[in-house]
């Protein structure tokens, strides 16, 4: 899809959709959202990158392969569940530690928040994946 | 008075917005061809989900909210006319002929050969 | 034995859609051609989706979210935990809908078909017979 | 009338007119003729539900249904690009659009 | 924990699990977590593919000694349980290992070890980038969790996660008839999963309640009409898993596709997850229901009469049929694997008929069939393999001459094929020895003449598989006892990963065979914690239970 | 009960199953003069058996059990027992004896055949499940054993792999034995409920209560089923003779010494469990009977000499199952004598058949005669033994025969017709024994395929040895009787059985019954050939026989088994599908239609717009099904989709909206995606039979599942998981979107699994678009490397075949 | 430069999650040079608006037109002979700007705005084709974007 309109939204609306799933991942434990949908949003900010840069831009502004990237969100969310053995506590229990930053905000840190981001991960590498190679296996793109 | 005259304007704004919208639908309905379908789609539909979108941000009474609505609308007007200009041009290179009725075209139809 | 009453809630009606959806979903299971089948699979997991929704019963308007300052929700809420289960289940429907999917994409450019009737490489149409040897 | 009671009226009222105006774009959509017109309706839908899920956002106060509003905006370009791809990669018009020899002629 | 919390824990029965998790307890998790994150950790280094087969070792190697710690644990001190984020069951999931669920994972880990192992010597399956390794821990890690989860609905995510992860594996190779045998399995068996998905959804709105031990404490008093509907459902989802007839096209449709060494891994472990899920849900979880009246066929006006169906009965009929049938199959086909596929299913009917008698004796003998089954398929598909390596063909009319070739084959497979048709001592006797007296002693004679009937028909089939193969020189046609032109030595790759891995398998089958006491053991603790489902729910200990 | 305290027999038992693998091992290394080496086995045995004569017949028993499978499985300990009296002593010994003789005779009968390892070790193999069947106690020990004889006889038979013949007559014997034994098994089982023991040993001390239980018919049935099989009873006969496609020393072995007594040994063994009945003492000497006479019919119709005396062999397992079935003191010791001195006789004459073979090339009596001059050992045995056979006094045969003919001592509806029987088959056996040693071995010499002349050592002595005892045995026969005979007869029939065999005797009546089969027998042996002639010409008017038949059941089986299999694995999957969907219209159908439908529900409130999108999810499905292309059908596909996501949002349930929206946008533009690389014809080409089916098995089965969801829906819900989670989640779980604290907490488990699929889903998608295969490679394992062919599959999509391009 | 963009995408970050705070400008700022540098290779090197000002009357006329437009639209499909009020066509309109991002505002607010519709740029981005709903003359609807729209995005770009 190489028209110039196209290709010169393209990135910036990535950027947004990107900075917008982040959004939704960490609000999900509050309201709807969550480690799914965000990643779902992100794999989709790439795609539409993909379809307007084309497969090659995008594995190259990954660096890694986006299922390396799954594997690291199912690592994350295994090893969120496994943290609770330090704590006597049964596989996948919520654990929360509570930091208060100068500003006096409260930040809180939790397994389930980390086994989000490794859904997060997951639905991102995996989507992406399957974009990047559909999107790959055919020659000559338009 | 105030809070009478919010929920007066939050309404209002929500009617006209499904009328736009409505008009939208009727538009691609009545209207001849998929050309002149996409101004009513892209321009009616666009106002008529904004609309809406801008009454939320009118009723939280929430600057976060708001905010947030506003963005939607953004991100509405930065791909609507995307989405149609892809649209109009795909089908025109496909062979989508415009309605009869149309007078003017500028478009040379050898250009699609090397479009893509 | 249980005391049971009929249905005269909004889930009856729903049930009767996931029924439509149901069969519109085998329909398409059945019709041979793989593209169609896989829109049957949407159609399928829609269904069982909506049926445990439904079964979870129907509660308008008000979501599982306790407002922020509550620690209860104020009101009673549609059922979260049928919400739970039918994500999960939308995310592993949509997992294997993709792997179908590609799968008949590479079906179609291997085999050639896209009608299962035409795809007969595992079992050939006209089998050998078994040998009447010892 | 009071505010909330007008407000209450303005939800049916969009109600009923974003519920009429999904059925339009559904048909849009089943009527075709070309598939271009039904990827529009499809778009349309897409937009028609911001609206729709923004009144649910006002009738039940739970702002939170914004977000999904704007996600699916963001998605439902997604599947316009792809759509509109598929057109122009397959020169493929479905029925109708009054381009049948042409879209015959694009097909490489 | 803040006052708020503890306010509000005041006002509640109890939410939380009060006392520490001991470590030991973790036993019960480690079989699903350690090949699950092995997996996402071989994956996060794809592109290294050297130390891949090494570290799934290593892993495949850990899960075996917790499963075999696991199965430790059950036989000193009964079912191990955990509950998952210390939410109280019925709230939390748990996962309870009894020594059914135990068992079978332990038998399972075993599988997988071996099939790692022979895999070696199938170079395509080694190239890592494509994810082999994964995909057979990410199996194994759906297989254990499937046998050890507490919970129906998080039984469904497991059986999920074993299915696709097997649609990856029948396609590796990406050949033409795998995409075809794929597509069937593939479609049918989601259909399959959704059925069980309703039927979860279902039992949920009937009982409001996913917890395996808290459904059998309500299911019995539950409304028998929707009860009834609901064990059906359960039955076709399932029976569909565990290829039982009429609705198991899909294996003999896909089994032969893929490599030999996916055949065997699968052969070893599907349908057995299928069989595990209908004893511990049929058998253990709605007893009642399924022994209840399931139908009644009623006589026409002229000559009334009624006759109460119940579930058990129908999955009687179904077990004698796949009994019969399938061994027909084994004998009708000239592919090889495809014969095989099957003989596995000739053994699921077996172990159907085990079920369909619901006593202890018939779980007990479907509980030890099934560990049988795990081996012994698994055995004669890898030794299925190299058979088509070295006659370089997949049809049993164009193998011969593999008897004066090559002394191991034909010892490994002989003894597998004995043990499958379930000739003493072989391994496969003793499962159909305990059927056939469950099903006697429990007056149902038609099962127990069924199973017998089985085993003939297999041994017919066996000995035609064997004289074609092995026996005669030749092919079929071409003058049989001209020797077979296309034989070929297996090479030392396929000797010392793939005779080897198969010798150890065949040798701890005839071993187990001579000595059948552990899985006797195993059996019938087995059987007695799902008749008698009370230290399985007193384990788990929901939160109601009296 | 005296008992033996030395358990030295249980190794006796199992000691040729541990030198079974060495056999190949030590064949390597020495050759054909393994079969001297390994003969030491059998031999040591026989020899550690002779200390236990004594002890056991002055009724010492002897009991061994090893635990084997834990008690609390049956709540019936089974165990790996075994159990010597005068009866198994007595097989034991045959076993071993006889087998000493045929391993060393194998040594030289295969000299220098490349497989000769592997024959010894499944010869020590049988040897050991013979022993282990005979010495078994638990009767789960004695059938591993019994089908252990069957699994290594199959491996015997077929030894000669690259015939026909011989793998059919593999086949037919593990058919034959191995499905009676599995009724066997049956009866077995019954009898173990019955007795509440698996011990034999402990059935024996209640016997004769087996004969009132209710199931005594079908436990008797079911146990002459495995007897019969295995003792080639008519109508299963007809394996015998082919199961003679196996090397000589097998069928001297398995077809005359050992297996096929095995059904004899279990009737004797049983005789005091289920005998003494009127269906005993009927069904057993009417088969027997009626053997006795096919067999040795049917052997005087051959000229070959193994099929003469499989033939022959067959006639006495009917006389031995007739004496069985006559059951009393005197039957069974008849049995015993005929049973040693057939072992004896029939071991020796098989073993110079096949000498015979080996030296001449040929088996056919009519091509060999006068080899006496060339082979006068195996002359001397075959004379001997041919002598026993024949009943000449004073061999052991003729105290056989004498004791078979003494029944008429007290006579009974079953003695007479069984002695006229065994008279008649006694002659006609005769005929064949003389066959044998006058006809080869006397009379002009003949040229034959190869020059003859006498076989070596391994292979003479053992028939010389066997002849000699054939003979000999008569001279000892009180011994006999005392040591062997009435320890037997003893374990059979539970009491003390006196000992009246004298070497020197006279019995008139005896006598001429003897004289009267020996009468018989040369005036048919002087018409034989003239007999022979009229018997093949009548087995050409009537060709039809069990044998014959087993070929068609065969292959009968074979053909319906091939149109069964292709009838339901047809490779149609729209077919399977309406199968699994007939099966869901059934499953929730079934039991709704049979218990009554709920009542049908009235038309519940519902606002407009809900109206609304239901009617827009209903026209979103419609169009999906008419949509005539198959990406109007997708775009279609979206309109539900949506209306499912909004139904969700309209009940209170964002986040399923909130995904349903994602994910059926992305279902569509992935469906898409790939569309774009299609190019389908667009039609629905179903025919409209095809959518009548179709759509009437979709609306029934729909229709299943509406009701069944109707009748869970008329219970009210237990909620008392939400209401846990609504009370707990921001107080203890810290988050306020319950269904989110429900996927990363309470149910965390349920989305690890979740995530792991979508993971795994990646890698398969990934793997099944970057692996091909060429694909040439439509069998597995082979070709592996192949060059790819220069046109790529994947081409093809984009160039379509003229035609095939439809817009 | 980076660094405006990275402050814009803070901006944006806190606007979305509805909270000030400095740790939330902190977070936004991180998440978006993440997002940047996501796409890094795209962005074009152009000014981003660098006259906010003139961007935003930009805007303020943008939504002035899209309203007018959508109610010329409504007016159109309720008025009871369509086939009458309408005049298709499609015009070429020689383009004065020259970046892309000036040619995507260009494009995109024609297409919002009463009447006209983008439908392709030509390859060497001299002419931009537009479909107009009622073309009376094709030179007045060419003056009139080119005095609109494309002077003010001329003006803001400077
Ligand atoms: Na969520
Ligand atoms: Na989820």
């Amino acid at each position: 899809m190489s028209t110039v309109i196209f290709r010169t939204i393209a990135p910036y609306l990535s950027a947004l959709m990107l900075v917008f799933s982040v959004f939704v991942l960490l609000r999900g434990h509050n309201e709807p959202g969550g480690g799914f949908i965000a990643g779902l949003i992100a794999a989709a900010s790439l795609a539409i990158y993909a379809i307007a840069a084309g497969v090659v831009e995008v594995r190259k502004a990954l660096r890694l392969h986006p299922l390396a990237l799954a594997g690291f969100g199912v690592f994350l969310a295994g090893l969120s569940g496994i943290l609770s053995a330090f704590v006597k506590a049964p596989f996948l229990t919520g654990l929360w530690v509570t930091f208060t930053l100068p500003d006096g905000t409260e930040l809180a840190l939790s397994t389930p928040l980390m086994f989000d981001i490794g859904v997060y991960f997951t639905v991102f590498g995996v989507l992406s994946t399957v974009a990047l190679a559909l999107e790959e296996d055919d020659e000559g793109s338009v | 008075m105030i809070a009478e005259l919010h929920l007066y304007l939050v309404g209002t704004i929500l009617v006209i917005g499904a009328i736009f919208s409505c008009l939208a639908a009727v538009g691609i309905l009545r209207l001849p061809d998929l050309y002149t379908r996409m101004h009513a789609a892209s321009k009616a539909g666009t106002l008529g989900s904004g609309l809406t979108l801008i009454a939320i941000a009118i009723f939280a009474l929430d600057a976060g909210v708001a905010l947030r609505a506003l963005a939607g609308v953004a991100f509405l007007l930065l791909t609507a006319p995307v989405a149609a200009h892809l649209l109009a041009r795909s089908a025109y290179i496909a062979g989508y002929k415009p309605a009869a009725i149309t007078r003017i075209n500028d478009l040379d139809p050898d250009r699609k050969s090397n479009s893509d | 034995m249980v005391e049971t009453f009929p249905v005269s809630m909004p889930e009856s009606i729903f049930a009767g859609l996931v029924g439509v959806f149901f069969m519109v979903a085998i329909y398409l299971l059945l019709s041979r051609s793989l593209i169609r089948m896989l829109l049957g699979v949407v159609l399928l997991g829609n269904a069982a989706n909506l049926l445990i929704f439904v079964v979870g019963r129907l509660t308008r308007d008000v979501p599982p979210i306790v407002p922020g300052e509550l620690s209860v929700p104020a009101e009673a809420t549609a059922n979260p935990l049928p919400q739970a289960l039918i994500l999960t289940a939308i995310v592993i429907g949509f997992s294997l809908f993709a792997f179908l999917l590609v799968l008949a994409y590479r079906a179609y450019q291997e085999l050639d078909a896209d009608n299962t009737d035409t795809m007969r490489l595992a079992e050939p149409e006209n089998p050998p017979r078994p040998p009447e040897s010892y | 009338m009071s505010g909330a009671g007008f407000l209450d009226f303005a939800i049916y009222a969009a109600l009923a007119l974003l519920t009429l105006t999904l059925i339009l774009a559904t048909i849009r959509i089943a009527r075709g003729p070309s598939l271009p017109d039904r990827i529009l309706g499809l778009d349309m839908l897409v937009s028609i539900s911001i609206g729709y899920i923004a009144v649910i956002a006002i009738k039940t106060g739970f702002m939170l249904y914004l977000d999904i509003a704007i996600s699916l905006g963001l998605v439902g370009f997604l599947a316009t690009v792809a759509f509109a791809r598929f057109v122009l990669r397959r020169g493929d018009l479905g029925s109708g659009g009054g381009a049948r020899e042409k879209g015959e002629e694009a097909t490489r | 924990m803040d006052e708020l919390s503890a306010e509000i824990l005041a006002g509640l029965p109890a939410a939380f699990i009060a006392g520490p998790t001991l470590i030991a307890d973790w036993i019960v998790v480690w079989p699903l977590a350690l090949p699950l994150i092995g997996a996402a950790i071989l994956l996060m280094g794809r592109s290294r593919s050297a130390w891949q087969a090494s570290f799934a070792l290593a892993v495949l190697v850990a899960t075996l000694l917790s499963e075999a710690l696991l199965v430790q644990r059950v036989i000193e001190s009964g079912p191990v349980v955990m509950t998952m984020s210390r939410w109280l069951p019925p709230f939390g999931i748990s996962f309870a290992a009894d020594m059914l669920g135990a068992s079978f994972a332990l038998v399972a880990g075993i599988v997988s070890i071996v099939v790692l192992l022979y895999s070696q010597s199938e170079v395509e399956l080694r190239e890592t980038r494509y994810g082999y390794y994964s995909l057979l821990l990410l199996l194994l890690a759906g297989v254990n969790g499937a046998f050890l989860t507490g919970d129906v609905f998080n039984l469904y995510v497991w059986l999920e996660v074993l299915l696709i992860s097997s649609f990856g594996l029948m396609i590796m190779g990406g050949r033409k008839i795998q995409l075809d045998g794929a597509v069937k399995y593939g479609f049918i068996s989601l259909l399959g999963t959704t059925f069980f998905l309703i039927a979860v959804g279902l039992l949920y709105g009937l009982l409001g309640t996913l917890n395996m031990a808290d459904i059998v404490r309500v299911a019995p008093d539950a409304d028998p009409v929707a009860m009834s509907g609901i064990a059906g459902l359960f039955l076709l989802a399932l029976g569909m898993k565990a290829a039982a007839f009429p609705v198991n096209a899909w294996l003999p449709a896909s089994y032969h596709t893929p490599d030999p060494t996916i055949s065997a891994l699968f052969g070893g472990l599907l349908t057995k997850v299928g069989v595990y899920a209908i004893i511990r849900i049929l058998g253990q979880l709605l007893p009642a229901n399924v022994a209840r009246d399931w139908a009644l066929i009623r006589g026409p006006n002229f000559a009334p009469f009624e006759f109460g169906v119940s579930l058990n009965l129908v999955i009687a009929l179904i077990a004698g049929a796949t009994l019969i049938l399938a061994p027909l199959g084994a004998m009708a086909e000239t592919n090889l694997r495809r014969a095989i596929g099957f003989l596995v299913i000739g053994g699921i009917g077996a172990m159907l008929a085990g079920v369909a008698l619901g006593t202890s004796g018939g779980i007990f003998g479907a509980a030890i069939y099934a560990l049988h089954s795990m081996l012994t398929i698994t055995g004669l598909y890898l030794v299925a393999g190299l058979i088509e390596r070295a006659t370089g063909t997949t049809d049993t009319r164009r193998m011969g001459g593999l008897y004066q070739f090559s002394s191991p084959l034909s010892i490994l497979f002989i003894c597998l094929v004995f043990a499958v048709s379930g000739l003493p001592p072989f391994l496969g006797f003793w499962p159909k020895f305990v059927l056939v007296q469950a099903g006697l002693g429990g007056e149902s004679y038609g099962l127990a003449a069924a199973i017998l009937l089985n085993a003939f028909l297999t041994i017919v089939a066996g000995s035609r598989l064997w004289s074609h193969i092995f026996w005669r020189n030749g092919r079929e046609g071409d003058g049989s006892e001209a020797p077979n032109p296309n034989l070929k030595p297996l090479q030392l790759k396929d000797r010392w990963w793939g005779l080897v891995p198969a010798a150890t398998l065949t040798l701890a089958i005839v071993l187990l065979g001579l000595w059948p006491a552990p899985l006797f053991l195993a059996g019938s603790r087995a059987a007695a914690g799902i008749v008698d489902p009370t230290a399985y729910v007193d384990s788990v200990s929901p939160v109601g239970a009296p | 009960m005296q008992s033996v305290t030395d358990f030295s027999f249980l190794l006796v038992a199992l000691a040729p199953f541990f030198a079974a693998p060495l056999a190949p091992w030590i064949t390597r290394f020495a050759g054909h003069h393994a079969g001297w080496v390994l003969a030491i086995v059998p031999a040591s045995i026989f020899v550690t058996l002779i200390g236990f004569i004594e002890p056991i017949s002055l009724g010492g028993r002897a009991r061994i059990g090893l635990p084997w499978i834990p008690g609390d499985a049956l709540n019936t300990n089974i165990e790996f027992s075994f159990y010597l009296d005068g009866l198994s002593l007595v097989f034991a010994l045959l076993i071993s004896g006889i087998g000493t003789f045929i391993i060393a005779y194998s040594g030289g009968y295969l000299k220098g055949h490349p497989h000769q390892g592997r024959f010894f070790a499944f010869m020590l193999a049988f040897m050991g499940s013979m022993m282990g069947l005979v010495l078994a106690d638990s009767i789960v020990t004695l059938f591993v054993f019994w089908e252990l004889t069957s699994i290594t006889s199959f491996l015997l038979i077929g030894f000669d792999h690259h015939r026909q013949a011989a793998r059919r007559g593999a086949i037919q014997a593990l058919i034959i034995t191995g499905g009676g034994g599995l009724a066997l098994l049956a009866g077995l089982v019954i009898l173990a409920f019955e007795n509440q023991t698996w011990s034999v040993a402990e059935m024996l001390t209640r016997a004769g209560t087996m004969q009132e239980s209710p199931h005594y018919l079908a436990m008797l049935l079911l146990v002459l089923a495995g007897a019969f099989t295995k003792s080639a009873q008519v109508p299963f006969h007809f394996w015998l003779p082919n199961a003679m496609e196996a090397p000589t020393p097998v069928s001297a072995y398995l077809h005359s010494a050992t297996m096929v007594k095995a059904g004899v040994y279990l009737l004797l063994r049983m005789n005091p469990v289920l005998g003494d009945t009127v269906q005993w003492q009927t069904i057993l000497p009417a088969f027997g009977g009626l053997t006795l006479l096919t067999g040795a019919i049917l052997a005087l119709r051959q000229t070959d000499m193994k099929q003469m005396l499989a033939y022959t062999t067959v006639g006495t397992l009917g006389m031995l199952v007739m004496l069985i079935g006559v059951g009393s003191e005197a039957a069974i010791a008849a049995a015993i004598l005929v049973l040693v001195a057939h072992a004896f006789y029939k071991g020796a004459l098989f073993l110079i058949a096949g000498t015979i073979d080996r030296e001449t090339g040929t088996y056919d009596i009519t091509q060999v005669s006068g080899l006496f001059a060339r082979m006068p050992v195996s002359g001397i045995a075959a004379i001997l033994a041919a002598i026993s056979m024949a009943g000449i006094p004073v061999s052991l045969g003729y105290f056989a025969k004498e004791e078979v003919y003494s029944l008429l001592a007290d006579p009974g509806w079953r003695e007479v017709p069984v002695v006229i029987v065994a008279l008649v088959g006694n002659a006609l056996m005769l005929v064949v024994g003389l066959a044998i040693a006058m006809k080869v071995f006397f009379g002009a010499q003949t040229q034959t395929p190869k020059a003859p002349h006498e076989g070596p050592l391994s292979m003479i002595s053992g028939s010389l040895i066997l002849g000699v005892a054939s003979f000999g045995a008569g001279f000892v026969i009180h011994d006999f009787g005392r040591l062997f005979v009435v320890p037997s007869v003893t374990a059979v029939r539970d009491l003390l059985a006196g000992n009246h065999l004298e070497t020197w005797h006279f019995a008139p009546l005896l006598l001429a019954l003897s004289v009267v089969t020996w009468a018989l027998g040369a005036l048919a042996f002087w018409f034989l050939d003239d007999i022979r002639t009229q018997l093949r010409r009548l087995a050409g008017i009537w060709s039809w026989g069990p044998d014959h038949g087993f070929d068609q059941a065969m292959f009968g089986l074979i053909r319906s088994a091939g149109w069964i299999t292709r009838m339901l694995h047809h490779g149609r999957l729209e077919i399977y599908f309406v199968l699994i969907f007939v099966a869901l219209a059934l499953v929730t159908l079934g039991p709704l239609l049979a218990q009554g439908l709920p009542p049908m529900p009235g038309i519940p409130y519902l606002t407009f717009y809900e109206w609304g999108i239901m009617v827009i999810a209903l026209m979103g499905l419609f169009a999906v099904v008419v949509g005539r292309t198959r990406l109007v059908a997708i775009v279609s596909l979206g309109v539900q989709g949506f209306a499912v996501a909004v139904i969700f949002i309209l009940f209170g349930a964002p986040d399923l909206g909130f995904t349903q929206f994602m994910v059926e946008t992305l279902t569509v533009v992935i469906l898409t995606l790939v569309m774009t690389r299609l190019r389908l014809e667009h039609r629905d080409t179903r025919i409209f039979e095809d959518v009548v089916r179709d759509g009437a098995l979709a609306i029934i089965a729909g229709a299943g599942v509406t009701v069944l969801l109707f009748a869970v829906l008329r219970n009210p819900l237990d909620t008392r998981l939400s209401e846990f989670f609504t009370e707990t989640s921001v107080a203890l779980a810290h988050g306020h979107n319950i269904v989110n604290v429900i996927l990363v907490d309470y149910r965390a488990l349920d989305t690890l699994g979740e995530i792991t699929v979508v993971m795994t889903a990646g890698i398969a998608i990934l793997a099944l678009i970057r692996l091909r295969a060429g694909g040439q490679r439509t069998g597995a394992g082979l070709a592996k490397r192949a060059p790819a062919p220069k046109k790529r599959a994947g081409r093809a999509i984009r160039t379509p075949a003229p035609g095939s391009a439809g817009a | 430069m980076l660094f405006v963009k990275t402050l814009i995408f803070a901006l944006v970050w806190t606007a979305i999650t509805g909270s000030f705070t400095f740790s939330n400008l902190v977070l936004g700022a991180g998440i978006g040079a993440l997002a940047l540098w996501v796409v890094r290779e795209r962005l074009t090197t152009s000014l981003f608006l660098t006259r906010v000002y003139r961007a935003l009357s930009l805007f303020g006329f943008l939504l002035v037109e899209l309203v007018i437009s959508g109610v010329r639209v409504a007016l159109l499909v309720v008025s009871p002979r369509l086939d009458k009020q309408l005049n298709p066509g499609i015009i070429a309109f020689p383009l004065k700007v020259k970046s892309d991002v000036e040619i995507t505002l260009l494009a995109n607010m024609i297409t919002l705005t009463p009447g006209t519709l983008s439908v392709d740029v030509s390859e060497d981005r001299k002419t931009l084709f537009v479909h107009a709903i009622a073309v009376p003359s094709k030179q007045a609807l060419i003056r009139s974007i080119a005095d609109g729209f494309e002077r003010r995005i001329i003006e803001a770009f400077e």
